[in-house]
């Protein structure tokens, strides 16, 4: 499952989307809105996508992890449009036989799509100023590689 | 050939618009149309190769040659999740 | 939050009391009953409790961890009584600035609470056999210190 | 003086109840409770070091002093989560 929704994203939805008999565990991880960043405080954010190429990226990104790690389940839905404080604005799923490889698959998953997936924040600051969220990355200009750890 | 560049964030945002169309040589690569959009966008130059180019919705280095039918974006320092 | 209870877990409950302006990432992990181990059909499982002793042992984990990881929230909750195929048996949830700490501690929590919170689970096979599960651990006889990392 | 061990999983099966009494010298340790109890319950004897004691709530090594009114639970080997 793999989505782009300009709704509140439905954990309850994605639990039982990758909950199966075939799996002992179970991983949701949720980013959300961070009120305080180094001091500044966010009224709220807004989210955009290039939402073909993130819909596939989030689609590669999906299988490779489940090839990897031999994934039961894998979900992945990221919101878009404005959020206010305390809202998911991401969230990965994954079901594994046991633990250990849903840890590993979800923090992979959140950390490859961070740095691969074509979305883009704007902080909307409580003092009424806003900026684009352009982390200091990819300092080579290389492209990074669709899928950096798995199939390198 | 012309090339349609989706922009998209702050790119959008130094464009003015949810697209640019730039005039390039036939066969011209990745890096030539860097370089147009650079002069065009002197501001968005400014982030240097962190903005990175997607073909056809895979990411595609300066060496990659274009067509004109090629749908092309932008994809300044990306920030999900 | 640190309850044991006969219900099925409430992920959303659980998600709502550790979600927090303060946050910046969720993450919710669960033991899930699983149909098959080594090639053995489980048909359904009992967990039990020594309950005074796993409430106060889960209520030192969290506080551990809290303190470790500096978390903003962290909930524990154990199922006990009979669960059928796929149901949740234990929900560790914790929220954090950052994503890093929410993994550190889900996994270390989860780890923990295995090795140290008096539970147990009687595994009832297909065929009708039923079997405690014990796994092959703490083989020196030592006790296991109550918080094996955070204090050692 | 008597002692009452409350009995988990494997250890309650074997044993046929949720408790035990025994009779222990007065300041007797858990590792004397133990001996006494595997004496009691060969089967249980049979996972040795593997089953531990709680005093009070807390995890108590052989070395540990019992009183007559702590309660006192054996823990055959965990397996929550």
């Amino acid at each position: 499952m793999i989505e782009l929704t300009r709704e509140p994203i439905d954990t309850t939805a994605l639990l039982q989307r990758i909950q199966s008999p075939a799996a002992g565990a179970v991983l949701l991880f949720l980013g959300t809105v961070r009120e305080f960043t180094a001091g500044r405080q966010t009224a709220r954010l807004e989210y955009e996508a290039y939402e073909t190429m993130a819909r596939s990226k989030m689609a590669e990104l999906a299988d490779a992890a489940v090839e990897r790690w031999n994934l039961v389940g894998c979900a992945i839905v990221h919101r878009l449009g404005t959020l206010e404080l305390g809202e998911a604005s991401v969230a990965v799923a994954v079901s594994s036989a046991h633990r250990a490889a849903s840890f590993a698959a979800g923090q992979w998953l959140i950390d490859t799509l961070k740095d691969v997936v074509p979305v883009w924040k704007r902080e909307i600051w409580s003092d009424g100023s806003t900026e684009w969220v352009h982390p200091e990355k990819c300092p080579t200009g290389a492209p990074p590689p669709s899928l950096p750890e798995s199939r390198a | 050939m012309r090339i349609r560049v989706q922009m998209f964030a702050i790119a959008r945002q130094h464009a003015g618009a949810d697209s640019v169309e730039l005039e390039v040589p036939a066969g011209a690569t990745v890096g030539e149309l860097r370089e147009s959009l650079f002069r065009r966008l002197p501001e968005l130059g400014a982030l240097g190769t962190r903005v990175l180019f997607a073909v056809d919705g895979e990411y595609a280095g300066d060496a990659s040659p274009l067509r004109s039918d090629c749908e092309v974006a932008c994809i300044p320092p990306v920030s999900g999740g």
